[in-house]
């Protein structure tokens, strides 16, 4: 089954081709359907029967390397078409497939009667395809293939409605500000490559090369470069500080979009990048402080936006960039078990609000176009007492919501808590521990508030849409809630494969299994780790019921104040007016990075079109030829037609070339 | 009384000039005799003349020989320049006759008198005496005077052929002055002997006299070959006189003067090639740059070539200052070239051309390629060769003089050189936009080809794309047609 | 004994004035008189020229310099008649209508 | 007493000369014109050239300036109006003049240096001038001397073509 | 046989244009089949070279034939093809098919004329490549502006004189200053006994600096010029505006390459030290264009000359690539040059569809595409993100080697700076195709647009093909091309002087060891910046003055 590998991807491609060429002329939106949905299915059937080959081999052994062919071979620079299978990118296949089947599945529901409805399940399986070779390279660069190609899907995805100006932007920003992390990763690559090459002679990209060779590697400087440019890479894709903006901006797409590719998938590879190159990251101290520092803030930055946003997936979406930050937080302080475990978790939870907030928005939309009103489906504040109409809907997403929320025993607690505590208790950032973890607490406690902001607003209290169309709300057909049930189900049990030891009702199923990838990285980590310092159990229970009393506390709030007290919020705002304003549009960085950027380069590049390009260059060369032309002008002037000037230029000329001579 | 001692004549040296005069005086016989309205009756005998004499000049190559007591000799390198003078004349002579008849000019005596222009030059490229290239150079211009004014009834002509007077007869003012320095400083006018007394009495460039007698042959030469600053009448003239009189002056005269400034700056005044080098290089530079920078603005085709042809004067300067092998070769090479991509040009000049206007603005040629596609491309490649372009024989030429001044270290001259060639593209091109990019706003009159025309601009194409492509023949010739 | 010098300055004088005469006339013909004053300055160097150095070739060349002399008038009167002939006039100041 | 009558001739030949110049009439010009001609002729005869001044006077002040003078007449040219501006002809004088200081230069500063010649005062009283011309002519530079009549020719039907009635 | 498939390739467009003199201009019909058939032909011809050819270094299908022996000039029809220049012949000999058929309707005046030049300009191109003799690269070199000048003066649009003007006269200032350079450097060589002009009697001449510095000057402007690289870029755009579309995309894909080839072939190797000197200069610009060239495409209005620009740009990278001058770097460079070709060659013909249609080219006019058009918006997409370098398409190998290549040698600054271009050619190419392409479709004149023909179809499948192909398996191109790059890396890093450095080195830095190790790192190995001052040769001035005077 390992060999097969290549299948993973292979299948997706197949859909993307069948359903790109011949799509249109299928038109039966069931067999595109089916078409898309089986060929990730079929990719999931298989990432099931490697899981489960790996599972049967011993931990060290559960490497794999499968070289299909040569990609690039250039003087000492060699890239491989090779997939690497170990615990680490077995958890990402099957998170990816997994995720990837359901959200197909929803999607046929879901995109129904939309026009390119071939062509968003081309762009779907395409995704899948890049992804799964992100997740599956072997080597930088089959990675980088994934890389960018899950951002090339998300363009198309995100712009899939492209006759909307905002679709079309927001698709634009998202791929550039990828770009911009492209860059750094290339950059790291290159600074990697260049090390290892010129002082070790070893010429590679190859991860497990790299791994092989990762002693070798000082711990800071060049390395502390390296893994900077990666994490530029990583925020680029991730939505982390400072290129977050796009991901609330993505939401353009359609929700099965924002669900499998800016919740599941695609924004956690940054996460995936760190785990997978942790041997690396780990030997740069600075660029894990870096990191935790950036993932923290993003937690927490993100959460508070994500408190005044109206719209129902732009919450989700800020929401989804802060928990990215919880993982980024999580790697950085070398838990990188956790972050792994965050992202699958998140992936069940996130995915599940996704979609059953795109159910909730196909039944708003499908009532407020029976009403031919033209108002936000997807806008909260029309929202309100949807538990009673679609009920499915609601119970999944609420268990979801406890999920993120870190409630016990939803699987967002495990893997959250987890993450806090590894911020508590981490040996590397010294005195920065508290802070962060601080600051994770705190992230949570929006987290809870906002989220639970959202369920109340959505699903309890009185329906705020017009009366005439609340009739008309139903519950998603089956195709759609199937999913929903399944995630829901995975975001409740989820967590309990990975449960903590202190625990020990259960084995940390998913520490061991990712052990062997993590191994060296500790190993490296235990070099630069300030004192061993042991937190006692009762330490990490107490924090384990104040994480719980903290999300506890954000839905008392959120209770508080959307369901109880429904005056609050608004007396709120008009207190703190410039605050909710900061808040509610974004603290201003989209205006920001347009005035920093986006104008400055604009109006750089015209001045240097209209005024370097056409007057200095072009001024030159017509210049010069405006110059000769006037000189022609004047020698022509000399030539006057008249007899005696001639004879005058031609004794001139004696007298001159003779007195040049005879006076020299 | 002694007896005059006839010395040996060697006839055969000089049987071209003669068979060529013979032909002359013949014409002007017949032209007396045979009445007649159309005349070009005599321009098909002056060719059968021109093609006697060619096979006359031909039979010399490679059998060097002197005759009347060392002022006239035979050489491959007199041969060479002959032979490009026939060329000229005879491609004159084939688009002269119905130019003639559309003017109402058509008077018999043209023809003798190119071919009396032709004999003064095989003079100045074969004489050896100081006297012989001065009368032979005297015979030229007093027949070019002539040609310039053959026009009579028109003004431009007459201003043309006076001013050219004028200022010829200036000019050899100047020259002979000149020829009387040197004459005085070395005691004798033959080529030969001046050189063998420079080195024998070891005279060198302090000698202010022979320092100054050479630098006013110098000018008096480069009134000839049109090089600034005694380029002036250049323009003038040209446009002036008639279209085919202006192809013959353009490259016949100018390949004269060459041949003779050339035989008389390198075999007698070779001791003092350190001065002249750098007069040459600045009359080089001067005569490429004004050349072609004044091109650059003019509206008139046949003068905005006169103004090319002073730039081209100007190129076959930068060989001249090489002074070496390759840069000598590439003068012979670039004259041949030159007459037929010249007197190409000028013979599509003459095809668009009208009574009395002669359509003469580049204006006029807007669509001229569409109307007449193969004489837009004939003129194409005589515009491309002028402009130095591969893979015409324009370009191999300059190639070769450029190459001399290189070898010779003259590197900055052949920048300058290259400099010009690429302005001057865009005087040549400015024909092809408007005979290519731009539509045609009115008729063209006069295109009526006649065989002798067609014979000319076939001559004329092969003569630029044969040694365009496979220079090596004609280069090898050049090559073997040096005297040193 | 009247040194050469003497016959050679008399006759660049000459020659200079001959110049003048061309640079400063506006008569065709007076202009070709100079110019025929400049080529009688030249002659009477090689005449000069040729008694010093006690060889002939010089009074040689002055006697083909006056046969050029002659066939130049004859050419060039021709020219100016057929000039005047057109612009009754041969002012060479009027010889304006080719330029630039 | 040679250097006295040189000079005198000298003098004539220069003022004649400029008069040349600065006659406003042509026939005044051409008039001056002959008389420096002589002047050169005699220069000529102090310089045993007596054939080349008898020639001069034949050929330049007999055909040639008579052709001048007869072609000024049958133009019926009058005098220059105005002549040129005053500006343009202190242009022409003054580069005239650096002319003659550039030849008074170049002839005051060189030696002369040309191969001696066989023919001396004695010889041409021997034989005669004209003799040792005419041999010279024929044997030497016949050849040139062949050239005249061609150039000759050409110069004939050159001023027919240009002047003849009938186009 | 394998002696004359060069010629015989270079040479059938030729024959191709005299049989078209007899074809009457009113058939058009006739003339475009007989030229496609044509230039098809030629492409079928030139398939045998790949097949044939043996990776190695050596040049291959060689012809050598005496051609002028006049004096010291010894010039013979020497043509061959190494692994540099075989796939830009193949390139050549590919578009062209193309750009015959995508001017099909288009050009429907003066088309025999039209085609006539197309061929011409074939045949220069070819044989510029395959010129193994100096002197008959230049006369191809040159021979090539001809046509070139007239596709865009006759069959260009508004502006095209000045644009045909300025591009002749443009590129024939560098040219002729570098047939100066070439002559002397003939000379140079006949010297040293070099016996005649193929370029091999040149290499390894061990000129003094100060030579090699004026020489490589003129070469490099004249390379520069076509490549053409900031600033002399200007007569770029304009040529590539007014050109019909025919011209555009062979300006693109083959005329900018010849510049580059110049430099690969020509200038480098020739050249060594004056290489080494001038390579941070020639860096400088490169980057320089590329991030100056993106910036301007980024504001511009007019959609070809966006595309134009981008060519500035991607350029720029090939020069990096070039002057890393290690093996990935050059193969990034001779890569992207062959990408390039693919990409912006694609991206032109695109323009080519809708102005056909719309008859605009202005960004402003568009919008909403997509919608209309489905199928163009999905080529155009794939040729855009090849152009932006998207991995898994052509432009991304390529790139990627150019910067990984720059980045592993001394240029690592200009590596990183350069990898920003990466960013902003994402930025202008998506923020073009958004507003031709996205939006909605309110122009009127854009709802009955229609999509792409079958021959439209036809043209632009190969090059997506090939945009893939190149994308994902570029080993083929890469393999054969390795020999001959490396080839010219050791030749310009031979004359390192070596035998200089004994003696300079402990007078002038008695303890910098580093130095030492230069000459003896491996091939393909990037020397270190700090070993570059003692293998540099001392300033022009200490040395004896070779310049002639």
């Amino acid at each position: 089954m390992l060999d097969n590998v290549w299948l993973i991807p292979l299948f997706p491609l197949i859909g993307f081709l069948i359903n790109g060429f011949f799509g249109k002329k299928i038109k039966n939106e069931t067999i595109i359907g089916a078409i898309g949905t089986g060929a990730i299915f079929c990719s999931f059937i298989v990432s099931c029967g490697i899981l489960m080959e790996l599972v049967g081999l011993s931990p060290e052994k559960r490497v794999f390397e499968k070289v299909m062919f040569t990609w690039i071979q250039a003087g000492n620079f060699k890239a491989d078409m090779a997939f690497l299978v170990d615990p680490l990118s077995a958890v990402m296949i099957m998170v990816v497939t997994g995720v990837g089947t359901l959200i197909h599945l929803y999607s046929i529901g879901y995109m129904h009667g939309e026009e390119g409805f071939y062509r968003f399940f081309a762009y779907l399986n395409l995704f899948c395809m890049s992804m799964l070779l992100l997740v599956l390279g072997a080597n930088m660069l089959v990675m980088f293939i994934g890389w960018e190609g899950v951002g090339l899907c998300s363009y198309l995805l995100i712009g899939y409605y492209f006759e909307k100006k905002s679709a079309g932007d927001a698709a634009k920003k998202a791929f550039v500000m990828n770009r911009v992390g492209d860059f750094g990763f290339l950059i790291g690559l290159f600074t990697l490559f260049w090390w290892f090459g010129s002082n070790a002679n070893i010429w590679t990209i190859n991860f497990m090369e790299i791994k092989a060779a990762s002693h070798l590697l000082p711990y800071g400087g060049v390395v502390t470069i390296a893994t900077l440019c990666f994490f530029v890479g990583a925020t680029g894709k991730s939505a982390q500080i400072p290129l977050y903006t796009w991901l609330p901006d993505a939401m353009e797409g359609p929700t099965p979009v924002s669900a499998l590719i800016h919740a599941a998938t695609m924004v956690t590879a940054g996460v995936y990048m760190i785990g997978r190159m942790s041997f690396v990251f780990i030997k740069a101290p600075e660029t894990m402080m870096v990191v935790a520092v950036v993932g923290a803030a993003t937690a927490i930055f993100a959460a508070t936006i994500g408190t005044a946003q109206n719209d129902i997936k732009r919450v989700l979406a800020y929401s989804t960039v802060s928990q990215l930050g919880f993982m980024f937080l999580a790697m950085g302080v070398g838990a990188f078990t956790a972050g792994i475990f965050h992202l699958m978790t998140h992936a069940f939870f996130k995915a599940c609000m996704f979609l059953g907030s795109g159910s909730v928005i196909h039944a708003m939309h499908h009532a407020l176009h029976h009403g031919h009103l033209h108002d936000d489906p997807q806008d909260m504040r029309n929202m309100g007492g949807l538990r009673k109409n679609m009920p499915i809907t609601f119970i999944t997403f609420f268990v979801s919501t406890l999920a993120i929320a870190g409630i016990f025993p939803f699987s967002g607690f495990f893997s959250k808590d987890e993450i806090l505590w590894q911020a508590f208790s981490n040996p590397f950032h010294g005195n920065l521990n508290i802070l962060l973890w601080g600051t994770g607490a705190i992230a949570a406690c929006f987290t809870a508030f906002y989220m639970f902001r959202l369920v109340f607003m959505t699903f309890f209290g009185e329906c705020r849409i017009n009366s005439k169309v609340k009739d008309h709300l139903h519950e998603s057909p089956l195709v759609i809630t199937i999913p929903l049930m399944v995630l829901g189900f995975l975001a409740t049990v989820g967590g309990f494969i990975g449960m903590p030891k202190v625990m020990g009702a259960l084995p940390n199923y998913f520490e061991h299994w990712l052990d062997p990838v993590f191994e060296l990285a500790s190993e490296y980590g235990k070099t630069y780790a300030h004192s061993g310092a042991h937190y006692s159990h009762a330490l990490e229970w107490g924090l384990m019921g104040g994480s719980i009393c903290i999300a506890v506390v954000g839905i008392l709030i959120a209770f508080t104040l959307y369901v109880k007290n429904t005056g609050a919020p608004e007396k709120f705002v008009s207190t703190f007016p410039a605050l909710h304003r900061a808040v509610y549009n974004k603290w201003y960085i989209d205006e920001l990075y347009d005035f920093l950027f986006v104008n400055p380069c604009k109006s750089f590049g015209n001045l240097l079109w209209k005024g370097f390009d056409v007057v200095i260059v072009d001024g030159v060369v017509n210049g010069t030829a405006k110059l000769v032309m006037g000189f022609s002008a004047a020698l022509r002037g000399l030539q006057s037609g008249y007899t005696h000037n001639y004879a005058m230029g031609m004794a001139l000329g004696v007298v001159a070339i003779l007195a040049f001579y005879v006076f020299r | 009384m002694e007896n005059i001692v006839i010395p040996a004549i060697n006839m055969a040296v000089i049987a071209p000039e003669v068979i060529l005069s013979l032909f002359a005086m013949a014409l002007l016989l017949i032209n007396v005799f045979v009445k007649g309205e159309s005349k070009a009756y005599l321009g098909y005998l002056s060719i059968a003349g021109i093609v006697v004499t060619l096979f006359s000049v031909v039979s010399g190559w490679g059998c060097p020989a002197e005759g009347f007591s060392g002022t006239i000799v035979q050489d491959n390198f007199a041969i060479f320049f002959k032979v490009i003078f026939l060329i000229a004349a005879a491609m004159s002579i084939l688009i002269t006759d119905r130019y003639l008849e559309r003017e109402g000019c058509n008077q018999g005596e043209i023809y003798p008198l190119i071919l009396f222009a032709t004999v003064g030059m095989m003079l100045m490229a074969a004489g050896t005496d100081l006297m012989t290239i001065f009368l032979g150079l005297e015979v030229l211009s007093v027949s070019l005077y002539i040609l310039a004014g053959f026009n009579r009834g028109s003004l431009k002509s007459n201003e043309a052929g006076l001013k050219y007077f004028l200022l010829g007869a200036f000019s050899t003012g100047f020259l002979l002055y000149g020829m009387a320095l040197t004459y005085g400083a070395t005691g004798t006018t033959k080529v030969a002997k001046i050189a063998a007394f420079i080195a024998q009495a070891g005279i060198n460039s302090s000698n202010l006299m022979l320092l100054a007698g050479m630098l006013l042959m110098a000018t008096g030469f480069a009134f000839k070959v049109a090089a600034a600053p005694f380029h002036m009448w250049t323009p003038d003239v040209y446009e002036g006189a008639p279209t085919p009189m202006t192809a013959f002056m353009s490259v016949g005269p100018k390949a004269a003067g060459f041949a003779a400034f050339l035989r008389v700056f390198l075999v007698a005044l070779p001791a003092l090639k350190a001065e002249w080098t750098w007069l040459v290089w600045v009359l080089a530079v001067l005569t490429m740059t004004i050349g072609n920078i004044t091109a650059l603005y003019q509206q008139n085709i046949k003068r905005m070539l006169a103004y090319s042809s002073i730039a081209h004067a100007g190129y076959v300067l930068v060989g001249f200052v090489a002074g070496n092998a390759v840069g000598t070769a590439g003068i012979l090479f670039y004259m041949l070239s030159y007459a037929f991509m010249n007197i190409g040009a000028f013979a599509i000049i003459i095809l668009v051309g009208k009574k009395g206007e002669e359509n003469n603005n580049v204006s006029d040629y807007a669509g001229f390629g569409y109307k007449h596609p193969i004489l837009g491309i004939a003129m194409c490649i005589f515009l491309f060769s002028l402009a130095g372009i591969p893979p015409a024989a324009g370009f191999i030429g300059k190639f070769y003089l450029f190459s001399g001044a290189i070898q010779a270290g003259y590197i900055w001259l052949a920048v300058i050189g290259v400099l010009n060639s690429a302005a001057s593209v865009y005087y040549y091109l400015r024909v092809m936009v408007f005979m290519y990019f731009k539509e045609s706003t009115e008729e063209f009159g006069w295109v009526k080809l006649s065989p002798a025309f067609i014979l000319c601009l076939l001559i004329a194409v092969a003569g630029v794309l044969i040694p365009g492509v496979l220079p090596g023949v004609f280069l090898d010739l050049a090559q073997k047609a040096l005297f040193m | 004994m009247l040194s050469i010098n003497a016959y050679l300055i008399l006759s660049a004088i000459l020659f200079a004035i001959g110049t003048i005469g061309v640079l400063t006339r506006r008569n065709a013909i007076v202009i070709f008189m100079c110019v025929e004053m400049m080529l009688n300055a030249v002659n009477l160097t090689f005449i000069a020229f040729s008694k010093y150095l006690g060889n002939l070739d010089g009074q040689i060349f002055v006697f083909f310099v006056m046969t050029v002399a002659a066939a130049e008038a004859a050419v060039g009167l021709a020219l100016m008649i057929a000039f005047f002939k057109n612009r009754e006039s041969i002012d060479v100041e009027d010889m304006n209508l080719l330029k630039w | 007493m040679e250097i006295l009558f040189f000079g005198l001739v000298a003098a004539i030949a220069i003022i004649s000369s400029i008069l040349v110049i600065t006659n406003k009439n042509p026939i005044n010009s051409a008039l001056s014109l002959i008389l420096t001609f002589f002047c050169l002729a005699t220069l000529y005869v102090m310089l045993e050239a007596p054939f080349m001044a008898a020639i001069q006077i034949i050929v330049y002040a007999g055909a040639i300036m008579v052709l001048i003078v007869f072609v000024i007449m049958l133009l019926n040219i009058r005098s220059e109006a105005g002549g040129r501006t005053n500006h343009a002809r202190f242009l022409g004088s003054m580069t005239g003049v650096l002319l003659l200081i550039l030849t008074w230069t170049v002839i005051g500063k060189s030696s002369l240096t040309g191969a001696k010649g066989a023919i001396d005062s004695a010889m041409i009283a021997k034989v005669g001038h004209t003799e040792l011309i005419g041999k010279s002519l024929f044997t030497e530079f016949l050849l040139p001397f062949e050239i005249t009549s061609v150039l000759l020719l050409a110069a004939i039907v050159g001023a027919v073509v240009l002047s003849k009635k009938k186009l | 046989m394998n002696e004359v498939i060069l010629s015989l390739i270079t040479f059938l467009p030729l024959a191709g244009v005299f049989l078209l003199l007899f074809i009457p201009s009113e058939n058009k019909g006739l003339l475009r089949g007989f030229t496609l058939a044509v230039t098809v032909v030629t492409f079928l011809a030139s398939l045998p070279l790949v097949t044939g050819f043996v990776t190695n270094a050596d040049y291959q299908f060689v012809m050598k034939m005496p051609w002028i022996q006049a004096g010291p000039f010894k010039m013979n029809y020497h043509v061959g093809i190494d692994g540099i220049s075989l796939w830009l012949v193949m390139l050549t000999t590919f578009i062209m098919p193309i750009a015959v058929l995508s001017t099909w309707h288009a050009v429907e005046e003066k088309v025999k004329g039209y085609m006539a030049c197309l061929l011409l300009l074939q045949v220069g191109m070819l044989g510029a490549f395959i010129s193994l003799d100096l002197f008959l690269f230049y006369i191809f070199w040159e021979v090539m502006l001809i046509p070139m000048y007239f596709i865009i003066g006759i069959w260009g649009g508004k502006n095209r004189i000045y644009a045909a003007v300025k591009f002749f006269i443009y590129t024939m200032v560098g040219s002729l200053l570098m047939l100066v350079a070439l002559i002397a450097l003939y000379f140079k060589g006949m010297a040293t006994g070099a016996p005649d002009f193929s370029l091999v009697n040149f290499f390894g001449m061990n000129l003094d600096p100060a030579t090699q510095t004026w020489m490589f000057l003129a070469f490099a402007l004249a390379f520069a010029i076509k490549v053409p690289m900031f600033p002399l870029h200007t007569w770029l755009p304009d040529a590539h505006t007014e050109a019909p579309t025919a011209g555009s995309v062979i300006l693109a894909a083959v005329l900018l390459k010849m510049g580059t080839y110049g430099y690969v072939r020509f200038a480098m190797p020739l050249f060594p030290q004056a290489t080494e000197r001038f390579t941070p200069l020639i860096a400088t610009l490169s980057v320089i264009g590329i991030i100056y060239a993106s910036l301007v495409a980024m504001v511009q209005e007019d959609v070809k000359k966006l595309v134009a620009y981008s060519s500035v740009a991607h350029l720029g990278f090939v020069m990096l690539g070039v002057f890393a001058l290690n093996q990935m770097g050059l193969q990034g460079g001779m890569l992207q040059m062959l990408n390039h070709g693919v990409s912006t060659g694609a991206l032109f013909l695109i323009v080519g569809i809708i102005y056909e249609r719309r008859h605009t080219r202005l960004i402003t006019d568009f919008g909403g595409l997509s919608k209309q058009m489905p199928v163009f918006a999905t080529i155009f997409m794939i040729v855009t993100f090849s152009s932006i370098g998207l991995p898994g398409t052509n432009g991304f190998v390529g790139e990627f080697l150019v910067l990984l290549g720059a980045f592993e040698s001394n240029l690592r600054w200009y590596a990183i700076i350069a990898s920003s271009g990466v960013i902003l050619s994402a930025v202008y190419m998506l923020w073009m195709f958004q507003r031709v392409m996205f939006g909605k479709l309110d122009n009127p004149k854009n709802q009955k647009l229609e999509d792409l023909n079958s021959r439209e179809i036809a043209i632009m499948v190969p090059l997506i093909f090939l945009i893939f192909f190149m994308g994902f398996y570029p080993k083929p191109f890469i393999d054969k091309m390795t020999p001959a790059l490396d080839k010219v890396i050791t030749q310009t890093r031979l004359t390192k002087p070596v035998a200089a450095q004994p003696q300079m080195l402990p007078a002038a830095m008695p303890h910098e060891q580093p130095g030492l190790e230069s000459p003896a790192m491996p091939a393909g190995q990037p020397a270190m910046p700090g070993a570059m001052p003692a293998g540099h040769p001392a300033m022009p001035g200490a040395m004896p003055a070779g310049h002639p005077k």
